[in-house]
């Protein structure tokens, strides 16, 4: 499976904070992953939208593999 | 090297005494504390959202990137989550070097480098409402 | 804007918050201590002499340049004179800005000047003997 | 009267902290004040020799009056 999980304004405007995706025969990538659960609604994410694969930061066109999680969030605002 | 979060605050010096470094010279420290006011509104407190495993490792990763690049004896950061009042300490950075420069420098990397890519989100909370704070785009995330 | 000429140590913490500086958002603080070794010598304490009338005028005027330089909402500094032993605290400089890029330039800046523009001279005691600490020559003196 | 302070490795080498000088009818510099003072010795200071005036940062060349201050030492090194 793949753990996909989202932050902040990401998190408000879909409504859910941690999804399990199946995964499949076909290499996806990180945008396909927000796809494939966002729906239309990808329209409404802020942007630029990050991305991190395996608590690393990775793009949308990261490949995304079974077992990994890859969570999407809008620029972050530390320190 | 030292690396926590937490929703409690903090004593800046203790914590830095905690380590214990010696004969490093030059200790500089940066504290980030909630202002009361941004973008014009008054704020009255500040809500912190972060990616905990992932926050826990891009720290270590942003810490260790300083250490070796600006020769730095210890670094230490402490980052809170959760609400804060305004006025409340936030984060704080200390770094030990044999040299000033060196201290400077490798305590700002480390700084500059939070605001940029530790997964952080913040979200000030005023009377007129709540607002997330814009957060920086770097070019060379991923 | 404080400034303090004295023999006794100080807690970094508390000068700072007998300040109270509030909604600065960014705050940046230098220590230096005595190292334990210099030019391949073992440092056993620190003699720190000072000309305690100019001292004072020229750390009010370093800290009054880099608080209008760079926007600093206050200025701590605490110089020590006198003997130290190896591992104390020599020095502190607190600066309090609204910007974190602000307060590092203004921390950064007054500390290069105590280098090359404060009247203190540091004698190293080590068991091969006592050396001056060699100074840096400025180009703008006078 | 003109006060004339000697610090760290100039003190050392002249053997003396704090003198007096008569003010003189001629202007004098700076440097025209050590050579009254120092003598030969002046050769023997560190180089460069520091100078203030009235507790400010001044040269050899600074000219110096009745009342005045004037303090000589070596590259400083606070902080």
């Amino acid at each position: 499976m793949i753990t996909v999980r989202c932050f902040a304004a990401v998190r408000e405007i879909l409504g859910w904070d941690t999804r399990e995706l199946a995964p499949t025969d076909a290499p996806r990538r990180a945008s396909d992953v927000l796809s494939a659960l966002a729906g239309p609604r990808a329209a409404d994410l802020p942007k630029p939208l990050l991305v991190a694969i395996n608590c690393e930061h990775a793009s949308l066109a990261s490949l995304v593999r079974d077992g990994d999680e890859v969570a999407f969030f809008p620029p972050v605002s530390g320190g | 090297m030292i690396i926590r979060l937490q929703s409690e605050d903090f004593d800046p010096e203790r914590e830095a005494q905690m380590l214990d470094v010696k004969g490093a010279g030059a200790r500089v420290s940066f504290v980030g504390t909630v202002r009361d006011s941004a973008r014009d509104r008054t704020i009255t407190a500040l809500e912190i959202e972060h990616y905990p495993q992932m926050t826990r490792a891009e720290l270590a990763r942003i810490g260790a990137a300083a250490q070796s690049r600006h020769n730095l004896q210890e670094v230490l950061i402490i980052h809170r989550h959760g609400r804060l009042a305004c006025h409340e300490r936030i984060v704080l950075v200390t770094v030990w070097s044999a040299h000033r420069a060196e201290a400077f420098a490798g305590c700002q990397a480390i700084v500059d480098a939070l605001k940029t890519r530790a997964p952080f989100w913040k979200k000030e909370i005023s009377p007129e409402g709540a607002l997330w704070v814009p957060g920086q785009t770097p070019q060379d995330l991923g």
